[in-house]
């Protein structure tokens, strides 16, 4: 549905592509989406003297699924990177139940306040026919540098529902630079020549967003002083939020536990894309 | 050519035996007829595949009001073949009379179709296929969807290019009675309200069998 | 001029009157359940294609026009057919 | 470089029939050829403009062209009946299958499922391959072909096997092997960014080797 | 009085008194007659011939050279290019856009428009002695409809995600969304364009299928009409009833693409095939829409240098309008492979192999008309015969793939490349060079230089052959069409070098038209000046002076003949114009009596 309103904005492009008879062509260029980024003042808005930060777990209780193995042998390339054969990661656990692969960001809260877009670029770097990191996090507008770091041909189709969808190819080693100028929380990327590849990119409007570690520990620094959601989002688990109270200069904790019950939840996104993909991103229960 | 004729002395061959203007206006509607082909046999075609996508007459669509807008382009034809009638005798102020008469029946209809559309999109009954959800016109809105989602694709498209048909034609019959109010037709040179005629009955003559095919059955 | 007054005046009002009446019937016609689905459809498209006739040959002055015009009129008729009844074949 | 008109080595059941009648046609056409351009060659330089010739003034002949219009007829038609016959075999007469199994194409990979142990598809011990499909020689392998996304077509040239897979259909496609040994699959209808990386290996076994391969990988997929 | 009467009378009372008065505006660039607008089609799409045979070199690039920097590949947008250190290689999604660009252009915006805008516009009003078009405003448009339809399609390799990449077949549902092939504004403008396109098309055959039936001149019965023209009168209806059916399937994955409907979704039910059989059930009779003009300017061509009658005329009437109709019932044939009910399959062989009875008529009919003729081997004649010798080639392989199970091997390889363009630069594209240059002189008042025309027919000729004959190879070996990389299949491999041999002979081919188009222009302000009749034609075109004036004929010519009376023993010189009154008195009935004046206006 909201992919159609989506698409609705092309409509309006074709329009005016008709009215100026294709000199509009380049409207393409992502435009209607413009106005995301433009409101941010020149510096950071946040005292750095009265900042405090949100520090915490996230912990997985119960039986951690299987994850299974990815054969390769398609792409022998790829296979001869891993010395030991590569799993899927829809699921990966850490030491002492922690949950690795959970993004981390301020939910509510910061609503009043704006942030300039950073100008250096987050890297989704494909290597071994896997995307690394398996999920990703970037500012509204911030530039995502796709890098093909294998030599063979990969192609990376972005699906997001609120941004311009893109699909582009790499055949060679080589960067390609694309930006989502709104704010989406999550961005399913897949690459279609190894189906495999899955990653994830949460695109929110200000710097206070972190990706959890093997262990499971994340933590968002410089937070203005103020009472906060902050949600965690699983591919498979799905999301839980909670609230904090960050005080000046103090450390607020935060813990998500997820749970076995939570397993099978939908992943959180705008439009159901295991209709055309059933082996897209499932659970794998065995 | 009459023009030519008079020039050369001679006559060119006679063709089709009509002159050029409604020749041209037939091999037109000729053309629209294929058109309409793809439409509707395509609807046909889905509907065969996928029959549980549609449902039974007057479950979503609302067919009296369709059925009173049927007739509402029945009238105009009447109309507008009256308006023909008056200019062959020479009647200026009867075509012009008729002319309205037909334009505003012809706006009506597009009015009526207009007001459906909004009621039915009220309904969930909408052309994008993931958004369908209609629940039909006696149901409570908490209801089952009823159709799928093929039914408002097909439905707006048809219906829409057959609407667009007899905006166009309402124009066109605007353009015509403001000739005829400037006297230009006479007994003898009524081309343009007959080519105008066959465009406006070929596009009643497309409605008679959308009602029946899209409405109906 | 090929239409108008070579003949007598054309019965327009009484093909709007059939007009009017075939679409009441077909409505009353749709709505009959005791009816297989396959003779509605039938009866409906035979009513349709009727009225389609009447315009087409009184409003739209078929009626006085030259043969080589009907000829012209009815090419695409097989056409239609052909494209519809290929594709269908696909479903069955 | 390859100018042969022959065709390459095929290694199906159906594939000796099909290649029959490409080389009747291209015998007739071959001949046809021949003839039509070696007379148009020598009316062109046999009646070439000389000074003082006047062409044959000449309106044609219903014989002469009656003849040369019912010739092709026959041989066209006659090639047709022919063609029924195979395409009749290929397409629509499905034999009983030695093996059944599940191709689904969908950006840019092929999947196939096999019964497993138990010879039927939809089960718990059904396993999978990705981009390639095992089969044991003289057995007719009927596949049962989908798309997940878009057309592909999947094509066995040795086998003179091709069949567009759609969205939304299942469609049967049979070939049976005479020889063991390591073929192609490909995608022969345009799918996107990568359909020239939807090839695939078609590997046949003897009936022996594949219940071996076969119980071997069901042991490995299972949980 | 109204203004298409008004242009009537103008046209009618010998417009060529003032047409020198018209503004420049009126004349070149708005023009009403059929004249000016022919040669407006003509510049147009020589244009897009131009561009889509650069297309067709760049993705001969990638497949002489796979994944091999592209020359000047770093000049090209990184959307199209990805950079190497050694240079830049050309991406699948453009590769895939060349693709498609390559077949759309060349079919819909160089080829159709040359044969039908061209052709139709300058041959119709003058082979049957009209004095215009029927509808001369209604020409304009149709000019004016298809030149933003050009840009559009243009336009779209501008915007984000390139030009549409679904092939120039489209199909469903690859087409219907951009997550397939990373396309979404370039393919719904190309869906735009098309439709614009089409309706252009539409308005001209209107106008061509009225002035030929209603405004032949006096004498010129049906069985009189030159070949041309009546290729393209049947040709115009074929375009009446197919682009209409095309025009609602555009319009229909358009909406698919834009608002979301699900016509060719399947995954909300549409049907993939139902897309196929729309745009084939257009396509097909497209396929005869891009050959028929072709044949009759053939026919025109062989018979007038031939200095003999066509041979079989009738016959040759009965299989244009044999071709016309069998064209509606062969479209599954594209369509073996595509999961069509197979018994389909069957019947759409024979109807299809039945097209070999009139493409048999009509080439052996041509061979049989230079055969005893007096041939003057001159450019167009050439050019002529290389059609017809090509086309022979063309319809031969065509039998190929008529025959259902060895379609099954060759369905979607090089071989159907290669007969495709055996019929459509082979058969069209020569007859092309014939007509113009054929014609030129009746256009432009000059002759076109001879012999640049005679070494740009050799070159074309040779280098042509070796482009497209290799193909039906690759074809047999089994490489499938519209591959980017076909070395990822290795049993493709070892093609290779045939590809590279392909691709260098392209570039030369390539680079030879320059010899045409310089030809051309040069003769436009060069060429020896034209008279009347260079060709000692007998049809009307040539009674008149070249360039015709405004208004054709200062008076209407009477017909007392048909069009390929030549070397004819009534003639002391061996051609006899179709107005030459007859030494004796013509048979009564074949001047027709005046017809009463019919009302006129609108």
């Amino acid at each position: 549905m909201i992919e159609r309103f989506g698409e609705l904005r092309n409509t309006a492009l074709l329009v005016s592509v008709f009215v100026i008879a294709g000199c509009g062509g380049g409207g393409g260029g992502g435009g209607a989406d413009a106005g995301a980024a433009d409101a941010a003042p020149a510096e950071s808005p946040v005292d750095a003297a009265t900042a405090g930060n949100v520090a915490g777990m996230v912990t997985f209780t119960g039986t951690a699924p299987m994850m299974a193995e990815i054969n390769m042998g398609s792409e022998a390339s790829c296979a001869s990177k891993h010395s030991t054969p590569p799993t899927e990661e829809g699921f990966v656990g850490g030491a002492d139940g922690g949950l690795a692969n959970v993004f981390v960001y301020v939910k509510e809260g910061l609503e009043s306040l704006s942030f300039p877009t950073p100008t250096s670029a987050v890297v989704l770097n494909q290597d071994g026919c896997m995307y690394s990191p398996h999920v990703l996090g970037a500012q509204a507008g911030q530039d995502i540098t796709l890098r093909n770091s294998d030599g063979i041909l990969h192609n990376i189709n972005a699906s997001p529902t609120e941004n311009r969808p893109f699909n582009v190819s790499q055949p060679v080693n080589m960067d390609t630079n694309r930006a989502f100028p709104v704010a989406e929380v999550m961005i399913p990327v897949r690459c279609d020549v190894h189906g495999w590849m899955t990653a994830y990119v949460g695109i929110v409007d200000h710097p206070y967003f972190a990706v959890s570690g093997s262990d499971g520990s994340v933590s968002l620094d410089g937070l203005p002083p103020g009472d906060y959601v902050i949600e965690a989002w699983h591919e498979q688990l799905g999301t839980m939020t909670s609230n904090v109270t960050v005080t000046t200069g103090g450390t607020a904790e935060i813990s998500f536990e997820f749970t076995e019950a939570m397993a099978g939840s939908p992943v959180p996104m705008g439009e159901p894309i295991d209709l055309l993909h059933p082996d897209g991103h499932q659970v794998v229960d065995h | 050519m009459t023009t030519q004729a008079m020039t050369a002395g001679r006559a060119p061959m006679p063709g089709m035996k009509v002159y050029n203007l409604k020749l041209g206006m037939w091999i037109f509607l000729l053309s629209e007829v294929m058109f309409f082909t793809g439409l509707i046999g395509s609807y046909v075609i889905l509907r065969f595949a996928h029959p549980e996508q549609f449902t039974e007459p007057g479950v979503v669509l609302n067919v009296p009001l369709t059925a009173f807008n049927t007739f509402l382009l029945i009238c105009s034809s009447v109309t507008m073949v009256k308006a023909y009638a008056a200019i062959q005798q020479g009647d200026q102020q009867g075509l012009k009379n008729w002319l309205l008469a037909t334009i505003l029946i012809g706006a009506s209809f597009v009015g009526v179709q207009v007001y459906e559309y909004i009621a039915l999109v009220g309904e969930g009954f909408v052309p994008m296929a993931e958004a369908y959800h209609a629940v039909g016109r006696h149901m409570p809105h908490d209801g089952p969807v009823v159709g799928g989602q093929l039914y408002g694709s097909t439905f707006y498209t048809m219906t829409g290019f057959h609407g667009t048909h007899v905006s166009i034609g309402v124009l066109c019959l605007c353009f015509t009675y403001w000739r005829a109010a400037k006297g230009e037709y006479s007994a003898d040179n009524l081309g343009g309200v007959e080519i105008m005629g066959l465009y406006w009955h070929f596009v009643d003559l497309v409605w008679i069998i959308l009602f029946t095919i899209v409405y109906l059955i | 001029m090929s239409t108008g007054e070579a003949h007598k005046p054309a019965p327009y009002m009484l093909v709007w009157l059939a007009l009017f009446l075939l679409t009441m019937a077909e409505v009353g016609y749709a709505f009959i359940t005791a009816i297989p689905k396959l003779w509605l459809a039938i009866g409906l498209i035979v009513m349709a294609f009727y009225k389609a006739w009447l315009v087409a040959v009184y409003y739209m002055h078929l009626k006085w026009e030259p043969k080589r015009l009907w000829l012209m009129v009815s090419i695409p008729i097989p056409l239609i057919m052909i494209l519809i009844f290929v594709v269908l074949n696909e479903i069955f | 470089m390859n100018w042969s008109w022959m065709l390459p080595p095929s290694f199906s059941t159906v594939s000796g029939d099909i290649d029959g009648i490409y080389y009747v046609i291209l015998w007739i056409t071959g001949i046809t050829f021949f003839i039509t351009e070696g007379l148009l060659f020598y009316f062109i330089f046999k009646y070439r403009h000389k000074e003082g010739r006047k062409a044959t003034y000449d309106h044609g002949s219903t014989k002469m062209e009656i003849a040369w219009t019912m010739i092709p007829l026959v041989i066209v038609l006659w090639i047709g009946f022919v063609s029924k016959g195979v395409w009749d075999t290929v397409k629509v007469d499905v034999p009983p299958a030695g093996l059944e199994v599940i191709v689904v194409g969908k950006q840019f990979e092929w999947n196939v499922t096999y019964p497993g142990p138990d010879g039927a598809l939809g089960t718990s011990d059904d396993f999978e391959t990705l981009n390639e499909l095992h089969a044991p020689e003289d057995q007719p392998v009927v596949i049962t072909l989908r798309s997940d996304d878009v057309l592909h077509s999947f094509f066995l040239p040795e086998m003179r096997i091709k069949q567009d897979a759609v969205p939304g259909q299942d469609i049967t496609v049979w070939f049976e092997a005479i020889q063991p040994g390591d073929y192609t699959i490909g995608c022969a209808e345009l799918c996107g960014i990568g359909h020239t990386t939807m090839g695939g290996r078609l590997i046949v076994y003897t009936e022996a080797d594949f219940q071996a391969w076969s119980s071997a990988q069901a042991q490995q997929q299972q949980p | 009085m109204s203004t298409i009467e008004q242009e009537m009378v103008h046209a009618a009372e010998g417009g060529h008194h003032d047409h020198h008065e018209l503004p420049f505006i009126r004349k070149y660039i708005f023009s009403t007659d059929h004249k000016m607008i022919a040669k407006q089609f003509m510049f147009v799409s020589l244009f897009f011939l131009v561009i889509g045979g650069l297309l067709a070199a760049m993705m001969r690039w990638q497949l002489g050279y796979p994944s091999q920097p592209m020359p000047g590949g770093m000049m090209l947008p990184d959307a199209m290019m990805a950079p190497t250190p050694n240079g830049a290689i050309m991406l699948p999604e453009f590769y895939n856009s060349l693709v498609t660009m390559h077949g759309t252009i060349m079919i819909f915006f160089a080829i159709m428009p040359l044969l039908v805008g061209l052709f139709g516009n300058l041959l119709i009003p003058l082979q049957i002695g009209a004095e215009d078009m029927a509808f001369p405003r209604l020409n304009m448009i149709s000019f004016w409809l298809a030149v933003p339809a050009g840009i559009l399609m243009l336009a779209s390799f501008a915007v984000e995600g390139g030009a549409a990449g679904a092939g120039w077949t489209s199909y469903a549902p690859l087409s219907a969304s951009g997550e397939w092939t990373g396309v979404y504004l370039g393919q719904q403008l190309w869906l735009a364009s098309l439709t614009i396109l089409g309706f252009s098309s539409l308005v001209g055959a209107v106008n061509y299928i009225t002035t030929v039936i209603n405004m032949r001149a006096p004498g010129m019965t049906w069985f009189r009409m030159p070949l041309a023209t009546w290729a393209l009168f049947i040709t115009a209806i074929l375009i009446l009833l197919a682009i209409p059916v095309l025009a609602g399937a555009l319009i229909m994955l358009l909406f698919d693409q834009t608002i979301g409907t699900g016509f060719f979704r399947p995954e909300v039910g549409g049907e993939p095939l139902l897309w196929q059989h729309l745009f084939w059930f257009f396509g097909h009779p497209e396929v005869y829409i891009l050959i028929l003009p072709a044949m009759g300017i053939a026919s025109e061509v062989l018979s007038n240098r031939a200095r003999k009658p066509i041979f079989g005329y009738h016959s040759m009437v009965l299989a244009i309008i044999g071709i016309g109709f069998l064209g509606w019932i062969v479209w599954g044939h594209h369509m073996f492979m595509s999961g069509m009910n197979p018994l389909l399959g069957t019947s759409f062989m024979i109807s299809t192999m039945a097209i070999a009875v009139p493409s048999a008529i009509k080439t052996f009919n041509w061979m049989a008309t230079v055969w005893k003729g007096d041939i003057h081997l001159d450019s167009p004649m050439l050019y002529a015969l290389a059609f017809v010798s090509m086309f022979i080639i063309g319809g031969l392989s065509g039998i190929f793939m008529a025959s259902t199970p060895v379609d099954i091997y060759i369905h979607d390889t090089y071989f159907i490349v290669a007969h495709i363009h055996y019929v459509l630069f082979g058969g069209s594209l020569f007859a092309i060079f014939a007509g113009i240059t054929f014609w030129y002189p009746k256009m432009f008042g000059r002759m076109m230089n001879e012999s640049l025309n005679k070494l740009h027919f050799g070159l074309t000729i040779v280098l042509y052959n070796l482009v497209f004959w290799p193909m039906h190879n690759l074809g047999l070996q089994g490489m499938m069409r519209r591959i980017y990389d076909f070395t990822q299949y290795e049993y493709l491999a070892p093609l290779q070098p045939m590809n590279e041999f392909i691709s260098i002979s392209v570039f030369l081919l390539v680079a030879t038209q320059s010899i045409y188009a310089f030809n051309f222009f040069w003769s436009l302000f060069k060429g020896e000046k034209a008279s009347d009749n260079p060709w000692d034609s007998n049809t009307l075109e040539w009674t008149v002076p070249s360039p015709p004036p405004h208004g054709n004929f200062p008076e209407m010519p009477v017909v007392y003949r048909g069009p390929y009376e030549y070397s004819s023993p009534e003639s002391e010189t061996d051609f006899y114009p179709q107005t030459t009154p007859p030494s004796k008195p013509p048979v009564q009935d074949l001047i027709p009596e005046p017809v009463t004046p019919t009302p006129e206006g609108f």
